[in-house]
């Protein structure tokens, strides 16, 4: 299966399947469930410099072909995540990744230098598209100079490969990609949550505790599909696309689109084997097309 | 923790909404353990309103016939479906999720206390305290007579208690207004049911000092950790329902605070 | 019924179901369907100053809990429309409101000054939000002083009640609303179609002949919702709310997140009677919470 | 045109992907006057995926029974849940949509040509134009036997050739190379079926100076008119397929520009 690595950075990755944050635990979650060597890598739940207990409950609404969230950050701190998860999760036989999240620049600087002592991690994703913390978060992610920002301001302590994800609650996100890449990102991933909210008619009230919260599923994947392709004729550096990815014919499409790999978020939740059977998908396809190689496919639309 | 495909093996509508669903893994491996408390989640094919699977708790397991019982209420889309099921279709189930009930060493009186569909893991539960050699009372209810469901069922592992809010069976009122309350001196009790009607149990265990386990149904994406939808405030802050519960012993919820 | 009335600008409208523009024809292709006098108003096809032949096949795709298109304003121009469609559908005995599209500002301002001198046209609603034409349309809605300025030069031919229809493609939707308002928009409504897109994997070819089309129906549902929530907070004009309305909840949620009326788009192809369906609801809505009017569920979400 | 709830009355399952389905309005209205030609729009309940409803023509009228008869290929996964309908199941149609072929008041040789399941509406027209006193030929194509359905249906109104790519029925090779069409001369030509074969069908008529009609499987969102997504090009510019067609006149297309 060798036609199915590719690169990113400086990360060869085994396939372009990977399994994005906040969806997929540290991993562990899905052991049960499947091999983790089978993915090409994996990208843990948003880590922020201190501590975070995220929002209230509710948290979560049901949505046609989708889901609200507003789980806020949850987690127990970068300093935990070093001392109690990196020993665990580092043997892992895939790519583990850190989703780096903050509310500060500093935040994000100091999370990142901590993370980058870590041996077995060769890569970071910087979350500047997070739509449910109060402040920063996807702040970051809506305009080109607070996005560079926090992108140069990485940049200097960290030296592996730096992914910056995407937030798409913007009117031009292509534009946010070229200031991310010119600060030095090594690669974008996108998308992250749409801003969207739910009422619950008969009580009157939000579905949500925090009244909006981030929709993602299958809902989303027209649009993050145009965003992909968008990005991909702005950009040099490689794209993870994702947004409602469910089955090998989504992954194709983004990668068609321009991604070079890619993440499956919500669809875990609804089977927890998606992202292997997509690894599947994926090499049956390129048998059944004669493509040698996986990266022939990418943003590779026939012309019309 | 499995992903399975499980076959139907019947469908029995016990009341206008509620059903007990009997299914068997398809490929015919044994069931693993599972403990009273734990639950599945249930995959909601050709909905196109239903996107996340559904949490349905462990009702029964007959180990000899390797099946496991599911007692649904059907209140909405999801739990509609899946209740039309027919024997011989397919289902795919998450399972064995979440934490259970503890079954202590001791012996004592033991009640058990379920409110509506709430009742589902009180059978299974029942069964292995009489398993135990403890035989327990069971206190259950509902709107009405035909709200109290799998009464035979209970009635093989203790003795059956039940208000209905009518009075159609047992005493007329809530199951926390039973006098049973007053009149027997308990050492544990199990609750699952409406919130409120937890909370009401929970005050008198409190208020009694009795050991008290509740079973939540908190909201969830997942049902095994992975999304951190469901989470309940505890002493030790922010939990997942789905893998630290659904059982919480009363003392770590700031219920009653 | 009376409860169910609400004013929009100088329109009075009988109840605040109305039907969006390019789902519902000029009204008449539902008339087998429906009592057009059942609904509070009809906003016909966009229409442009000169004739538009429109994209080319196909123009569709189906997608999760929605559809992509991209017909691109196809009609026989304002002067048809003033000479061969007015006189047919000026007798219905509901409001029917022209869509006015353009590709410059001076287009919009000639065919809204056309439509300003039809007796029975008491409203226009200014698309400068269409993603499917390749200059123009979407682009007005994306700035500011785009948004303005085109509001601006209407607002000065155009006497009646002026609603602009606002792109929900952009980072700050409110900002937007902000900017119309102030240029004298009697009304605003949202969202028009999110741009997006879908590959045919095993043809390696977008589903549309223009790559990306517009997204409706189910799937944009939360995101339009958090956007009339926001523009609720914005602005203290009427507010037309849509996207993605397909029953009676659909309808209380937009209303209770700050719309004074709503609009039933791409619904109307699965079930041409929705709309009537909700006004019903809304009514049987209203009894059970023993409310009785309509204008105050706006925006009336109970605290929490 | 109608929206009306319909109620299955057979599905009958014709080869491994075809299914025959009739049914009859639930209220036991009468059925309007419905030409060949035109077709219904059939919501499908039940799909995640699915959003839009399904345009799938008429295959028959039986008047005396009341009955439209649906003659639907299971390719995708709204075909296949509708032909998953049971006997007694609802079905919500809008109907009847479109244009409708011209049944010409001329006496005349009229050959009606169809591939794989495009040869649905061909059957109701044949029965028309058989009613008019006029027989008619049919040449029908498929993959092999199995695949040129109803038969029997066809033979009543008219004379039935054949054509399979693996020669297991009727000539070998494409109804468009049936040595039909080089020994006998024809004043009318109706078609249906896919793309390709229209085309080179279209060539012959109009090499040959034959009127002919098409029958368009434009995709469609509404099917009445209202979205303007179904659009064909003809000689006076674009226009909807589901209104002014799916039946055109082909001087109308611009197929042979
Ligand atoms: C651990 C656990 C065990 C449960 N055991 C049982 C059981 O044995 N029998 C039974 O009948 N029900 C049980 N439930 C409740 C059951 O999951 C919900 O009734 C079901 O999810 C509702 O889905 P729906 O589509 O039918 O209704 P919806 O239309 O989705 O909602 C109806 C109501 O159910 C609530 N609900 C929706 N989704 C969930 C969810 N994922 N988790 C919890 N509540 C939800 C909604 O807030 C709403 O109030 C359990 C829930 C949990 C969390
Ligand atoms: C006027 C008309 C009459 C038709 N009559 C018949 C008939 O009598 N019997 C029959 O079996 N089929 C008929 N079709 C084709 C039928 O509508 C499609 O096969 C069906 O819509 C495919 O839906 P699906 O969900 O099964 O497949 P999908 O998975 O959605 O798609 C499978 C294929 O069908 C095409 N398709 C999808 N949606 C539509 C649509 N709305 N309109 C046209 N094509 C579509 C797709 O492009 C794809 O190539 C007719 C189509 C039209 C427009
Ligand atoms: C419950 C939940 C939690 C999430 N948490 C994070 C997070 O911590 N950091 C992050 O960058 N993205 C987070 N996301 C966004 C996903 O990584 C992904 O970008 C998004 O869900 C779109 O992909 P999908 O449609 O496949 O889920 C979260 C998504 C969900 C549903
Ligand atoms: C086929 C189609 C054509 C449309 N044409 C127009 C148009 O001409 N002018 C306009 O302002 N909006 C147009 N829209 C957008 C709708 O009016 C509406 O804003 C959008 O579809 C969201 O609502 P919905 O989800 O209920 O469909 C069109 C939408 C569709 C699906
Ligand atoms: S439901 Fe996902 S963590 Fe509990
Ligand atoms: S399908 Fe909507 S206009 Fe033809």
């Amino acid at each position: 299966m060798a036609r199915l690595e590719v690169q990113i950075g400086d990360l060869q990755l085994r396939n372009p399947v990977m399994t994005a944050s906040g969806t997929f635990g540290y991993g562990t979650e899905y052991s049960d469930f499947i091999d983790l060597g089978r993915l090409g890598g994996v990208f843990v739940k948003g880590t922020t410099l201190e501590p975070r207990e995220g929002n209230d409950y509710p948290r979560m609404a049901e949505t046609p072909s989708g889901m609200l969230n507003s789980v806020g950050l949850q987690n127990k701190g970068v300093d935990y995540f070093v001392e109690h998860l990196y020993p665990v999760i580092k043997d892992y036989d895939t790519h583990m990744i850190v989703n780096v999240s903050g509310s500060t620049i500093e935040d994000y600087v100091a999370c990142a230098a901590k993370l980058a002592g870590l041996d077995k991690m060769p890569a970071i994703e910087l979350n500047i598209s997070c739509p449910n913390v109060k402040e920063g978060g996807m702040a970051f992610g809506t305009s080109c100079a607070s996005a560079a920002s926090v992108t140069r301001a990485v940049r200097e302590v960290y030296p592996k490969t730096l992914i910056v994800k995407l937030s798409p609650n913007v009117t031009d996100i292509a534009e946010i990609a070229r200031s991310v890449e010119a600060e030095g990102a090594d690669a974008v991933s996108l998308v992250n949550t749409f801003l969207g909210m739910a009422i619950d008619v008969e009580r009157r009230k939000p579905k949500l505790s925090t009244i909006t919260g981030g929709l993602s599923g299958p809902c989303i994947k027209p649009i993050a599909l145009r965003m992909v392709w968008q990005v991909y004729h702005a950009v040099n550096i490689p794209i993870i696309g994702m947004g409602g990815i469910t089955n090998w014919q989504d992954a194709i499409e983004f990668i068609l689109a321009g991604a070079d790999a890619i993440q499956i978020g919500t669809y875990n939740f609804v089977d927890p084997a998606a992202s292997v059977k997509i690894v599947d998908g994926i090499n049956d396809y390129l048998d059944r097309h004669h493509i040698s190689s996986v990266n022939e496919l990418v943003g590779g639309m026939n012309h019309f | 923790m499995k992903q399975l495909d499980f076959t139907v093996r019947s469908n029995e509508k016990l009341n206008d909404q509620n059903h007990l669903i009997k299914v068997t893994p398809s490929n015919h491996e044994l069931l693993p353990e599972i403990f009273p408390g734990q639950f599945v989640q249930i995959l909601v094919d050709n909905s196109p309103r239903i996107f996340l699977r559904r949490p349905i708790s462990v009702n029964f397991v007959n180990k000899e016939k390797n099946e496991v019982w599911l007692l649904i209420q059907a209140i909405g889309e999801g739990t509609g479906r899946i209740c039309e099921a027919v024997t011989g279709d397919r289902m795919n189930l998450l399972f064995p999720l979440g934490s259970s009930f503890t079954i202590p060493g001791e012996k004592g009186n033991y009640l058990l206390v379920g409110g509506g569909v709430g009742t589902a893991p009180l059978l299974f539960l029942g069964k292995m305290l009489h398993d135990k050699g403890v035989s327990c009372d069971f206190l259950l209810g509902g709107r009405s007579e035909k709200d109290i469901l799998q009464r035979r069922d209970f009635e093989k592992y203790g003795t059956l208690y039940c208000a209905t809010e009518d009075g159609s069976f047992g005493e007329k009122g809530f199951v926390t207004r039973h006098s049973l309350l007053e009149n027997k001196r308990y050492d544990f009790i199990f609750t699952c049911g409406p919130k409120p009607m937890m909370v009401a149990v929970a005050k008198y265990a409190h208020r009694n000092g009795i050991a008290c386990e509740v079973s939540l149904e908190n909201l969830m994406a997942c049902g095994f950790g992975a999304c951190l939808c469901c989470i309940e405030k505890t002493i030790r802050g922010n939990v997942c329902a789905c893998t630290e519960g659904p059982v919480f012993n009363l003392n770590e919820l700031t219920w009653l605070d």
